[in-house]
């Protein structure tokens, strides 16, 4: 009646359930709740030959690109979504050290959906007629078996970890999500193992006042971490907006490996914990985008 | 290519041009960035019951309330319709909800086939761009869809070096016999003018040039010989009006480059 | 900017989207949200030759069948949950004036979503081995693409019409439901009209506070229905429990055609409004059915 | 078939026997009706951290804090885990992640198939029952499922007339020939008895005989010459505990006929 708590330190939950060469689903909310602070996790520990897959992961991937921490890619766009290309990941699958999968959002997200709902794979309209039959090897050709007619068939993905930021979490993995969902019902229930981020852990009983909410079930959640501001630059509904400005920053800060190994060492690397992110942040930045317009949800009943 | 005007800049005009695509009461899957932007305008002027179509899992049917940059700002989820999975939204492309869709792209070739993902050299990878995100699902699902792109001689190719987005492939019947559910390309917009399509051919075909724009130029920075429609007509500049919203929207003129 | 109104009549609404012979999906949410108000109207119009989709229906269809109006079932499970089977669906089935497609609440919800989703089937590994390929034209065998394994492929279902029962509504058909969802959320999508019955009719802000809540786009939607108690005697989470009595009467008053009869009049027929559907439920009754618990959601913030 | 006796009904018997079938900490997808009553007695018993998932969109890892005769009774929502679409739960079901569930049936054969679909006589239908429900799906999918039902010859059949829910097909190696990645039945429990299935065969085995059932009762019971196991057990009774439970989930006796 008392399960183990799942909570314990960034540090630890990558090193449990990211071995080297693992596929990690990330980004699944696309421009939303992106996991960076977990992300950079994962570069202070060096990992190496990851599977990263998503659909479009807005810089993450491109950063963990940039740290040599990548094999392959199965994603549908890799770069920033303000400026445009982005450098690592450029730079890597010119030079032919980094394998893509190219995805559509549409066949990133049925891969996912095939894994979760525990079949081979999953059918679809898009990608027919284009070329990412040449590079993604997990599309076939089928036709219906009803009515003869062309099909894309995308083979299922089941990642070994799903790392999802939510905004509260209890200490057992039941976790509160909102805003736009993107993949990350399904990214969960085709994943092997969960880490949870979030921006609070809470009671049970405060998840347990809206179950609609939770975003997967808890039992099958490994990890919970608490990581304020653990998406930013990217947004978190009900927390903070979008920091546009790191974004173009960043853009600057990658532009060639020698400005990159400064930025990772200064805004990853000489990061011990929140506390240190958030005081290189500085306070005028965090103050500009905390929220400064609420819309509080209307309350439901789910008594009896 | 024409310089920017003390009236407007060059993709103030483009954003309005594919604007006035939209029909009212349209329901639209909208792209990132310029598209995000042209939809939005749609909103605020001619088409204001159209309805927002977003991949990241988004139905809106008003504008955000304050300018963003990405579909994922937090204005954009305030008193959205919808808020919802990636898997829903792209069902409702797929099972015909969509109407109309933009993209944005790389490389664009005579049958408005889209390359966001390749730019080859002798066989090997010259520039690895970012990939398809929806826009292969846009191109393919929409009821029809609207490429909004640079006129730059570059990219606009005889042949993409490979089909991200599907338009009509190698010509008639081809999408019917790809499979392809949805309509195609309906209308190229770009920064000297907009084409739309031979309806029986499916080639590329311009129809309208924008105010201080040549031919000449045009077809110097196409990279096949451009078909022209019989009568050429001249892009509408924004009105003041559509300039005084544009700017509303992208106050900062991030995408508009004021 | 001023979208239309969808609010009408619950006869009105039933006219104008129930035609004869319609394929309409209802008791989306299995056991709760049951729109039996909704289904005794559909009575009442003596409507024709429907096609009722669902996965277990409890009673509603029995009652629908009963009358008359039912050609043919695509459904799960047809009968009384608490009671077992029920007397309407199987004197329809045995005498042979009933054709039945039967489901697993599966293969059912696959169908639906490979509708919403706008594919002509969906892959799941049930019903393999099973009879149900004798009895559902929907199913066939195929194989994986990728694996070569054997699945079941069920075929699209796209109903004329889904009716749902929701906790609250604006009149532009954007209505936040909550508790289990069942297969609400691919009914609806995968339909070509909807139709929303309601506990409460309430300003599109309060829908606005939690996009989250809402089950379906609102455009979508082409009729918008104020019925209080419009799911009894099934549970509405929030509004009241469910009358269990009401369905042991029901397995009673069902038992041969002539107390059916006698029933339908009484309880469907002489029934004009809400408000005479309370009045012979009586005061007793419905307090006894209220929320005598609350629990209330905690709040989330959808502010920028 | 056994008579009630003063301590405990034999419906009381049977749903402790089915809790008792659920090891602690598994994830159980609980069927409508007696199995229900079975997972709820577990998790107040011996198996405090079992999972519960429901066909209609639920997770809850407590019992519901009041008596509830559906599992969409609302004291069944309140504090659950997870409340979400059935295609969520099974998927669960269909990916591995449950280990049991609990079906009752109307009709069972030698190989553990369940009919809950027709009853035939001679080409005609004599009876029709419900249906599947989320019976097939849980019979082809579990990584094992129990069987709840009452013993009686005509319910006891050498062969179904229509199988819902898969069991053992004809014998060794169908499951797995049929495409089935699910385990099968691991036990019926009847008013009667406790059935197991041969590990090479697949057919039915009796192992445990409730108190005041004799052997020749259930043999005659049975519709074709039921196997025995080499040793036969008696069932052992309903403890005090689980009796005190049990009536406190159904209080009114509706499942348990008291």
């Amino acid at each position: 009646m008392a399960p183990a708590s799942k909570l314990m330190s960034l540090s630890e939950a990558i090193k449990q359930y990211v071995p080297d060469g693992a596929e990690a689903v990330m980004g699944t909310s696309l421009e939303t709740l992106i996991p960076f602070a977990a992300g950079h996790e994962i570069i202070r520990q060096r990992k190496k030959n990851l599977t990263l897959i998503g659909p479009i992961s807005d810089i993450l991937f491109d950063m963990l690109i940039g740290a040599g921490c990548v094999r392959k890619t199965r994603a549908a766009w890799i770069g920033n979504v303000i400026t445009g290309s982005s450098y690592n990941f450029r730079r890597a699958a010119e030079e032919g050290t980094l394998e893509t999968e190219d995805h559509s959002n549409l066949t990133i997200s049925m891969a996912l959906k095939a894994g979760a709902m525990g079949v081979p794979f999953m059918p679809a309209f898009t990608a027919l007629g284009s070329d990412l039959y040449k590079t993604n090897q997990s599309l076939k050709k089928i036709t219906c078996p009803f009515t003869g007619i062309l099909l894309t068939a995308v083979s299922a993905i089941n990642p070994d970890v799903a790392i999802i930021h939510a905004q509260r979490s209890d200490e057992y993995g039941n976790a509160h999500l909102w805003g736009n969902l993107g993949v990350t019902r399904e990214a969960c229930l085709s994943s092997r193992h969960i880490i949870i981020t979030a921006e609070e852990i809470v009671s049970p009983y405060v998840i347990e006042s809206d179950p609609n909410r939770v975003i997967t079930p808890g039992f099958r959640v490994n990890a919970v971490v608490h990581v304020p501001w653990g998406a930013h630059p990217s947004p978190v509904p009900g927390y903070y907006n979008r920091d546009h400005d790191a974004f173009i920053e960043y853009r600057n800060d990658s532009k060639t490996p020698e400005v990159f190994e400064k930025w990772l060492r200064l805004r990853v690397d000489n990061i011990k914990n929140s506390d240190d992110y958030l005081r290189l942040l500085g306070k005028e930045r965090i103050s500009k985008l905390k929220l400064r317009k609420q819309m509080i949800s209307e309350p439901v009943n789910y008594g009896y | 290519m024409a310089t920017d005007t003390a009236e407007y800049t060059l993709s103030e005009l483009m954003v309005t041009a594919a604007a006035r695509e939209i029909a009212d009461g349209e329901v639209v899957f909208v792209g990132m960035r310029l598209p995000l932007l042209g939809f939005l305008l749609a909103k605020r002027t001619h088409a204001p019951d159209a309805v927002g179509v977003y991949e990241l899992g988004i139905v809106r049917d008003t504008p955000a309330p304050e300018p963003i940059l990405t579909m994922g700002d937090l204005p954009n989820l305030f008193r959205a319709k919808w808020l919802s999975d990636t898997s829903d939204v792209m069902g409702l492309l797929q099972n015909g909800t969509v109407d109309v869709s933009f993209i944005g792209g790389a490389q664009v070739d005579r049958f408005g086939n889209l390359n966001t993902s390749y730019i080859m050299n002798s066989g090997k990878i010259a520039t690895r761009l970012p990939g398809s995100g929806g826009a292969c699902d846009l191109a393919g699902l929409a009821g029809r869809h609207i490429i909004i792109m640079a006129h730059e001689k570059h990219r606009f190719v005889s042949k993409v070096d490979y089909i991200t987005s599907p338009g009509y492939g190698n010509g008639a019947g081809w999408r019917e016999k790809s499979g392809l559910p949805g309509g195609g390309p309906s209308a190229v917009i770009t920064s000297s003018g907009i084409m739309k399509f031979d309806p029986v051919s499916k080639e590329m075909l311009l129809v309208s040039i924008h105010p201080g724009v040549t031919l000449r130029n045009i077809l110097d920075n196409t990279g096949w010989p451009l078909k022209t429609a019989d009568t050429l007509e001249e892009t509408p500049v924004p009105t003041e009006h559509e300039l005084k919203m544009l700017r509303e929207l992208d106050p900062d003129g991030y995408w508009t480059g004021r």
